[in-house]
């Protein structure tokens, strides 16, 4: 849709590591038992993701689900694809104690990519980035400086972000201050 | 060949020899006090000033005494300077640790008019005698206004060392944070940091190395020695290639262990470009590690000898005028006295005869001399005195003679000797500040006479076992060969304990000259008397010496934390790193105590001072914190909003157009939402969606009135308390389906409220089946008020909003001028009014659609001031207002709102306590000015009176007043004792303009009182 | 005792100081006291002197585990001020800021007390609405404060940033005769001053355990032995919470690290105290030039007198957005205290269910502002039985839900 | 800087991530208990010296809430545990009695001692 924006509108910058807008990212909340097996064939069967481990990301036909909590995942899908895949999963949780809600239009999602990306985000979450503690499929709820967000690391060694819409702004400022190209440290190149 | 400086005259100068930092093939020009001088790359400040012939670097504190340099590192208490200027100007620098650069131009400190004649030296020839420990608790008490006026005044003058950065002054600098996670961090560069991150990374452990720095080895290449039979810097060079080549090893220099904190958190502190201002990226990184084991190889600092005239500028440590030397190629002086009462001090004299310069004596304490040292500087021609001390050094800007005495006398002299600098030392204190921090112990060495880490009393981390430990001197031994094998060994212990498979530690071997043991000598000579111990500096930089302690001992101050808060002991910028030994070994003495016994002040981080910059990091600016931003949020400020702060979000108080105020602005709206049509934008309104078999139950224990039985389709104004009994948020609940409700919170609540929910989900109410979801910022939320608001949503078309199909206080789902939407037909304002949710990225497409559709039924935007008069006409409280944590429902008549039928909900026992049931407490009325004018904000009633602490009694607050648009009149709203039966009564408020406003008690609702105009 | 004046400086300075006399003895115990005051810190020697002051009670030993003025009397950011909005609050600290008015000539020892100006800034709507509201119960409760513009705090504070690019300054409540006192001075005048009165401060001697019969108290043990007494005040900031169940009664208190930090020493630039709630952070600038900077307490119960780190990063984050130049100052040194929090954040002065054991604890985050107007109600309290200053801060007060709440924010909400 | 490890997520997460919230196992009292229970149950804390059960959410996390038994004098943390019981674990319990012989708080106490008695 056309009258739809992210908060950042495809914005990019490129320093240590290239930041980027992920644009519209469709996105739901799925509180359930994580454990159950009809909360796991329901994500298995709208989004071909098995349930993850703990801190884990799983990605599969284009779609990630991610662990939040013991009761929470992430659903990560294609922006149109969103009010479908609620749905879907929403019937397929009829019989379950399970909460699905889309959460498209209340995140901002960036991409963090190139060689200083560890670094960068190494400058604004209490989190060890090194390479052998962050490996891709990790996925990790921690802080970015003074607000709450989420990343996980792609197999392709780019790392996802996600925020609150309202604090977008904030994080992107915040990621490109980090990746001032003159703010090297150096440490896990 | 000589350096141009060698053959001036002067007396402080640059060798030809030596200089192993400095590269004499290129110059930089700086300045001091304005004067240029010249120095090399690799210098310090400190180093330059020396080769310049600056002996005297600034003024002491107190008695504004010309003072020189005594050390060539952090422990320097003298040389601190304003470095830089305009955005980049800072005071307190230490010379001996800023770096010379290109252009350097630094101002000495603590003096007027200048550092050659400075007026305040009256305090020390004139006053001294007066000024001495804890004067001022004494004195300055009459007349009493002139402490304020007069006394303080010109105390705040004298005191204060640097001058302050301009006012207006913006740091042009950035500074940042970084996390790291380390195993084994090493703090100190030195061959001990070394060797330990050599044994501990050959481990396979993740080493984390930091040398505060510019340059590695510490004092070795300087001391001299072999290392596994090369030269020292040889060794460093060839350990430093090794460690550089392990992939689990981090090295970096000019970084300073900052602080130790609980459970293995250190703080490192790194300048990046402190040498070359004005270099793109941060100027400072504060690194904030994580580490499972610490081992603080910080090396040991040479205490001063309390000696009359010790701080005359020319006198300076033993080990700090051979640095001098062999770093930098400078001395301070051509004929030096050398004061010992250990073997370390030899090796100056060595180092300075070796590079020619002259050493006329050395003045050894102990009777019995020192060892094989001594015998090398007495087979090179050098004389050497045992058992004598320095009665006295001549005052003045710089050492002219040296007394020379017993030391077991009291200081009479036996010899004046000519000389330009005196060398001295005391003995040698480990650096244990990083394995104090965190509650490390310490132990008394009697034969060193220092106190050094207790390694069985270690600081403890998460897990109870210690995560720090030392390595090399600042264990305690000060041999090379000691150093190493305690640092290898403290390596291979920190992989152990950090978790990695044990390895036995394997030491670089050295070669040690043997020493004589060291004698404690707290004053020199040991009996001087008052006149020689009123000379005798124990902390240059605040002024206290000798005599001081003994004073205080003398007054009762007997604890050691008196002692220094008495005196200023060990509070100077260097926080004591000389003088704090030496200061209670004087305690104790007059005490007649033992030093263990009187023990040490608490060491507080940081090490060294860190600049307030990079403890902020990158927060400033735009990204000072979060600002929280609606999706209509550019909007609103291209439309004139006059931004108000909001937690961290932004609302547009007003939307101010040209030529209007701020108050044209908000009446504008009032009258323009209640006679067409005004949009507000709500989307930081919470809202929670609360699902489950058990969702009902719950809700009905979070708000104080049913929400079980709410229809589908339904909405419902609910009140939240907190289990004290104070209302806490209130908003509008809709029923969604059969097990989902949706529940609106306030702007403020929206994290709070979920907050809350969560809490007595996960650790009450565990087994209920619910879940709750924060979707408030999956919505742009807009309010559509206004006589016209039907008529616009009818324009854009698509759902039916007809009164019957969405009736007042019901919410439908549907699509609205192509959006998909759902309407609430709620109302905060008394008008026809529609709250309507579409997703946030299509906030902005639908405020444009409303805006275009209903430019014919003249909408306005309005903001949160305009939102609270018109509630405020409608008598609505407002959380916040209303409320302010202390206020309960029933004060505010909600009563209607408290659930009888319910058993249980979070607030209502505590409702049942006497003080809340009290009749007495004030009661929420309305407030009409008898003159119509408006009450001020915050004025209270006053009653008959005053009470038992004379205060005047009062009966009633206003709680929010404003003036009416629609009334032409001031509104207000009050708490007031017996408010509710005291309708017509007219009581008086006192403001603080001087006037007394009068108002009559009316009902809360003044406008529309019969809801007609919302339900259309 | 001899008097301290500058004639005496003088004379002694003659001498080379070698006449100065103890400034407080140091006396063993005595069996029995009519009143024992556990902990000398400013609030328990406060309440010594004003027993012997104004009741003439003398026979009173201030006994204390360490050294006196050691907690957090020792470790506080010396601010005083009495512009607090509830009633009882108000008069107990507008009586102790109206004492330290007169109490270096008081004491004869001169606490420095320093009527610079205190200035609460105002940065939000409701902060605004919040201190006209304080404004306006002050001028009813005798407490001189007035609500000052933008450009009015600008004269006073020339480094702050009016127009912070998040929080401008609206204005400020101001308290021109707040200010800030010397705070060992505090503790050493009134301890010499006990001691003057024949009281005995006896130091390095812990309670170990509070005696009782029949419901009434009779004496302590101690680390120096067992002491009879008549009466006991319990004044011990951060240990309050053991001490009373060594009585046998629970306190609705609980223990947290408060930390403060000072910058190093730079020429007078801030004339004035500056307290800046919506960043969290408050500063002045020490008679010895140093920025004295403080924030807010950790979350949970800790005796360590060590806070977190980020507590400081915070506070020094806020001043240097509110004045940018700190940013090119340096911390010098960072401290923490362990202050004692009630269930509303306001002190308890209070009888106990102990018959002639008295509390004075739970002055959390403001003790130091509070100490001669704490002591005198203590005293009275423990004198006469009532004091109308004390009067509201019971300890049944919890019970009753009759609470003193400053905070009177339930959050910012529209 | 505590570093608490979350026992949902397994994270070691530092205090910045964390919201402390108080003593943990508190007996909720509601409607029909009397103001000395509503008193003690609002108010009245340990705040003890020594071994210490307090409350813990991962805010910056996982978000859940957990208990952590600790130490507020040494700050050892004696382990972690999920919200969703009434009283601390016995493993951890016998932690303490290992490691804090003779430890009592509130109606828990050290294992040696209950034996004695």
């Amino acid at each position: 849709m056309s009258k739809a924006v992210s908060v950042l509108n495809g914005a990019r910058f490129s320093g240590l590591a290239e930041v980027a807008d992920a644009g519209l990212v469709g996105m739901i909340t799925l509180r359930g038992d994580l454990e159950s097996s009809a909360v796991a064939a329901a994500v298995q069967s709208t989004t071909g993701c098995a349930i993850p481990a703990v801190r884990k990301t799983v990605e599969a036909s284009g779609n990630s689900v991610s662990w939040m909590s013991p009761d929470e995942l992430l659903i990560v899908t294609a922006y149109d694809q969103v009010a479908d895949l609620c749905a879907k999963l929403q019937e397929a949780l009829t019989q379950e104690h399970a909460l699905v809600v889309n959460v498209s239009d209340a995140r901002s999602c960036f991409t963090l990519s190139g060689n200083g990306a560890r670094e960068v985000l190494g400058k604004v979450a209490p989190v060890d980035f090194a390479a052998d503690q962050f490996q891709p499929g990790d996925f990790r709820r921690s802080r970015l400086a003074q607000v709450a967000g989420a990343f996980w690391l792609d197999q392709g060694g780019a790392f996802h972000i996600v925020c609150f819409r309202s604090v977008g702004e904030y994080v992107f400022n915040l990621l490109k201050t980090a990746a001032d190209p003159d703010a090297g440290v150096g440490v896990y190149s | 060949m000589l350096s141009a400086c060698e053959r001036s005259a002067h007396m402080s100068t640059r060798l030809a020899k030596q200089g192993r930092l400095i590269d004499r093939s290129k110059q930089i020009v700086f300045t001091f006090n304005g004067k240029s001088m010249l120095g090399h790359p690799g210098d310090t400040l400190a180093s330059a000033l020396l080769a310049n012939d600056q002996m005297l670097v600034g003024r002491s504190f107190k008695y504004h005494r010309p003072r020189g340099l005594v050390a060539s590192g952090a422990e320097e208490p003298n040389a601190l300077v304003g470095l830089g200027s305009g955005t980049r100007y800072e005071p307190n620098q230490r010379a001996t640790t800023t770096e010379l650069f290109e252009g350097l131009a630094a101002q000495s400190q603590n003096h007027w008019p200048s550092l050659e004649f400075d007026i305040g030296i009256v305090n020390s020839k004139l006053f001294s005698r007066f000024l001495t420990a804890g004067f001022y608790y004494k004195m300055f008490m009459h007349p009493k206004p002139f402490w304020k006026h007069v006394y303080e005044p010109f105390i705040r003058q004298s005191a204060g060392l640097g001058k302050a950065p301009d006012k207006e002054l913006v740091d042009a600098d950035t500074y940042e944070h970084f996390y790291f996670f380390a195993d084994v961090v090493i703090v100190g560069g030195g061959v001990a940091g070394l060797q330990a991150a050599k044994t501990a990374a050959a481990t396979g452990a993740k080493v984390l190395l930091m040398e505060q720095n510019a340059h590695w080895g510490g004092r070795a290449p300087v001391d001299g020695g072999t290392i596994d039979g090369m030269e020292a810097e040889a060794w460093v060079t060839k350990t430093l290639d090794e460690l550089r080549a392990m992939e689990n090893v981090t090295l970096r220099d000019r970084m300073m262990g900052a602080g130790v904190y609980d459970h293995g958190y250190l703080l490192g502190y790194e300048r990046l470009s402190d040498h070359m201002p004005g270099k793109p990226g941060p100027r400072h990184r504060l690194w904030r590690i994580r580490t499972k084991q610490i081992i603080t190889a910080t090396g040991a600092i040479e205490r001063p000898l309390s000696f009359a005239g010790n701080d005359v500028p020319g006198v300076m440590l033993a080990a700090s005028m051979r640095d001098y030397v062999v770093n930098w190629g400078v001395t301070p002086g051509k004929r030096v006295v050398i004061a010992t009462n250990n073997d370390d001090a030899y090796r100056t004299a060595l180092i300075l005869k070796d590079a020619g310069v002259e050493v006329a004596c050395v003045v050894d304490a102990r009777r019995l001399g020192g060892g094989a040292l001594a015998k090398q500087v007495r087979d090179a021609g050098i004389r050497v005195e045992d058992g004598r001390a320095i009665a006295k050094v001549a005052e003045g800007k710089r050492v002219t003679k040296v007394a020379i005495c017993l030391q077991n006398g009291d200081g009479q002299s036996i010899e004046e000797i000519e000389a330009d600098a005196v060398a001295m030392s005391g003995g040698w204190s480990p650096v244990v500040h990083l394995w104090s921090h965190c509650g490390g112990k310490l132990t008394w060495d009697d034969t060193q006479a220092h106190f050094r880490p207790d390694p069985n009393r270690a600081p403890l981390s998460h897990d109870g076992l210690p995560f720090v430990s030392t390595a090399g001197s600042a264990s305690g031994p000060m041999g090379l060969g000691a150093v190493l094998s305690d640092a290898a060994e403290a390596g291979a212990k920190a992989a152990e304990a950090a978790g990695l498979p044990a390895q036995a530690p394997v030491a670089a071997v050295a070669e040690d000259v043997e020493e004589t043991q060291m004698e404690p000598v707290w004053l020199m000579p040991a009996n001087a008397d008052i006149q020689h111990r009123m000379k005798s500096w124990l902390d240059y930089q605040n002024d206290v010496k000798v005599s001081d302690v003994q004073l205080a001992a003398r007054e009762g101050f007997e604890s050691v934390e008196h002692t220094k808060r008495y005196t200023t002991l060990g509070m100077a910028t260097d926080q004591g790193k000389l003088s704090n030994i030496n200061g209670l070994a004087i305690l104790a003495d007059s005490l007649g105590s033992e030093i263990p016994q009187v023990g040490t002040t608490t060491f507080r981080p940081p090490y060294h001072p860190i600049s307030m910059g990079a403890i902020g990091g990158e927060a400033r600016g735009e990204i000072f914190q979060p600002l929280r931003k609606t999706p209509m949020y550019a909007w609103n400020d291209k439309n004139g909003a006059d931004w108000e702060p909001v937690g961290h979000w932004r609302r547009p108080f007003a939307y101010i157009r040209n030529g209007e105020t701020q108050h044209d602005a908000v009446n504008r709206e009032v009258k323009n939402t209640r006679e067409n049509l005004g949009l507000l934008d709500a989307s930081t309104l919470g809202k929670l969606i609360v699902k489950g078999p058990d969702a009902g139950k719950f809700l009905d224990l979070m708000y104080t009135n049913m929400m079980s039985n709410l229809k589908v389709g339904k909405c419902r104004y609910g009140l939240m308390c907190s289990e004290n009994g104070f209302l806490m948020d209130d908003g509008v609940v809709a029923r969604i389906d059969d097990d989902t409700w949706l529940c609106h919170t306030t702007t403020g609540g929206a994290d709070r409220i979920h907050a809350h929910m969560e809490e007595w989900l996960q650790t009450e109410w565990w087994d209920m089946k619910v879940f709750v979801a924060n979707v408030t910022e999956q919505y742009a939320q807009i309010a559509v008020v206004g006589p016209n608001a039907r008529k616009v949503l009818e324009k854009l078309g698509g759902m039916d909003v007809s009164k019957e199909a969405l009736p007042f206080m019901e919410w439908r789902d549907g699509e609205i001028g192509g959006f998909k939407a759902r309407a609430y037909r709620i109302s905060f304002s008394g008008e026809l009014s529609y709250e309507i949710a579409v997703s946030a990225s299509e906030g902005q497409a639908f405020w444009d659609a409303l805006m275009a559709a209903g430019a014919e039924f003249g909408v306005m935007p309005y903001g949160t001031e305009c939102l609270h008069i018109l509630r405020a006409e409608k008598g609505f409280i407002m959380i916040g207002d209303e409320t302010d944590g202390t206020v309960i429902p029933q004060d505010l008549g909600l009563h209607w709102a408290l659930s009888k039928k319910k058993e249980d909900y979070i607030g209502k026992r505590a409702h049942s306590r006497s003080h809340m049931a009290d009749p007495e407490r004030w009661q929420l009325v309305g407030l009409e000015t008898v003159d119509g004018s408006v009450l001020p904000d915050g004025a209270y009633a006053v009653g008959q009176g005053i009470n038992a602490n004379g205060q005047k009694n009062t009966i009633g607050r206003v709680t929010s007043t404003y003036f009416s648009a629609s009334l032409n009149r001031g509104i207000a709203m009050g708490l007031v004792k017996h408010g509710r039966k005291r309708m017509g009564e007219v009581i008086s408020f006192p403001g603080t303009d001087g006037k007394t406003y009068e108002a009559k008690i009316v009902d809360p609702v003044v406008y529309d009182k019969e809801g007609a105009k919302q339900d259309v | 005792m001899k008097r301290y004046s500058a004639f005496a400086v003088a004379r002694e300075a003659l001498r080379y100081h070698t006449g100065w006399e103890r400034a407080w003895t140091s006396p063993a115990p005595k069996r029995h006291y009519d009143v024992i005051i556990v902990g000398a810190g400013g609030h328990g020697l406060a309440t010594a002197y004003y027993l012997g002051k104004n009741f003439g009670i003398t026979n009173v030993a201030i006994l204390e585990k360490g050294w006196l003025g050691g907690g957090n009397t020792g470790r506080n950011t010396t601010i005083i001020r009495s512009n607090y909005l509830q009633d009882p609050s108000a008069a107990i600290y507008e009586k102790a800021r109206s004492l330290y008015e007169d109490m270096s000539q008081d004491l004869n020892y001169n606490v420095m007390f320093s009527p610079r100006g205190v200035i609460m800034l105002a940065q939000t709507e409701h902060e605004v609405r919040g201190y006209k509201r304080t404004a306006h119960a002050n001028a009813l409760q005798g407490v001189s404060t007035e609500w000052i513009s933008p450009e009015r705090v600008k004269e006073l504070v020339p480094i702050i940033n009016l127009e912070g690019p998040r929080y401008p300054v609206l204005g400020g409540l101001w308290q021109a005769r707040g200010g800030t006192a010397r705070h060992d001075a505090v503790a050493w005048g009134y301890a010499r001053a006990c001691s003057a009165m024949g009281m005995d401060v006896i130091q390095k001697c812990e309670v170990t355990g509070v005696r009782t019969e029949g419901g009434r108290v009779v004496g302590v043990d101690t680390s120096k032995g067992a002491i009879d007494c008549d009466k006991i005040g319990m004044v011990v900031a951060g240990n309050c919470s053991d001490l009373s169940q060594m009585a046998g009664f629970r306190l609705p208190v609980e223990s947290v690290a408060l930390q403060a930090l000072v910058s190093e020493p730079i020429k007078p630039c801030m004339d004035v105290v500056v307290m800046a709630n919506t960043v969290h952070g408050y500063m002045s600038q020490s008679d010895k030039g140093e920025m004295v900077i403080g924030g807010g307490t950790d979350g949970f119960n800790n005796y360590t007198q060590r806070g977190s780190f980020h507590h400081i990063e915070e506070t020094v984050r806020a001043l240097v957005e509110t004045f940018p130049m700190v940013s090119r100052l340096k911390m010098l040194r960072q401290w923490g205290g362990i202050v004692d929090v009630t269930g509303d954040r306001s002190p308890i002065i209070s009888s106990t269910p102990v018959k002639n054991c008295f509390v004075n604890c739970g002055w959390g985050t403001g003790g130091f502002k509070a100490i001669p107007g704490s002591g005198w109600a203590m005293a009275q309290l423990m004198a006469t039985g009532h004091s109308p200053l004390a009067e509201e801060f019971t300890m049944t007060r919890f019970k009753e839900g009759k609470f003193i709440d400053e905070s009177v924010a339930a959050g910012v909400a529209h | 800087m505590l570093i608490l490890t979350c026992p949902y997520c397994g994270a070691t997460a530092e205090e910045t991530e964390l919201q402390a919230g108080g003593e943990a196992h508190l007996k909720r009292f509601g409607p029909g208990s009397s103001d000395e229970e509503f008193h003690d149950y609002l108010f009245v804390r340990e705040n003890p010296k020594g071994v210490h059960f307090e409350r813990w959410r991962h805010t910056n996390g996982c978000g859940k809430w957990f208990h952590a038994a600790r130490c507020t004098t040494s700050l050892e943390v004696f382990g972690t545990y999920p919200a969703q019981t009434t009283e601390p674990p016995q493993d951890i319990q016998d932690k303490i009695s290992k490691k804090r012989p003779g430890w009592s708080w509130r109606e828990f106490s050290c294992a040696s001692a209950k034996d004695a008695s």
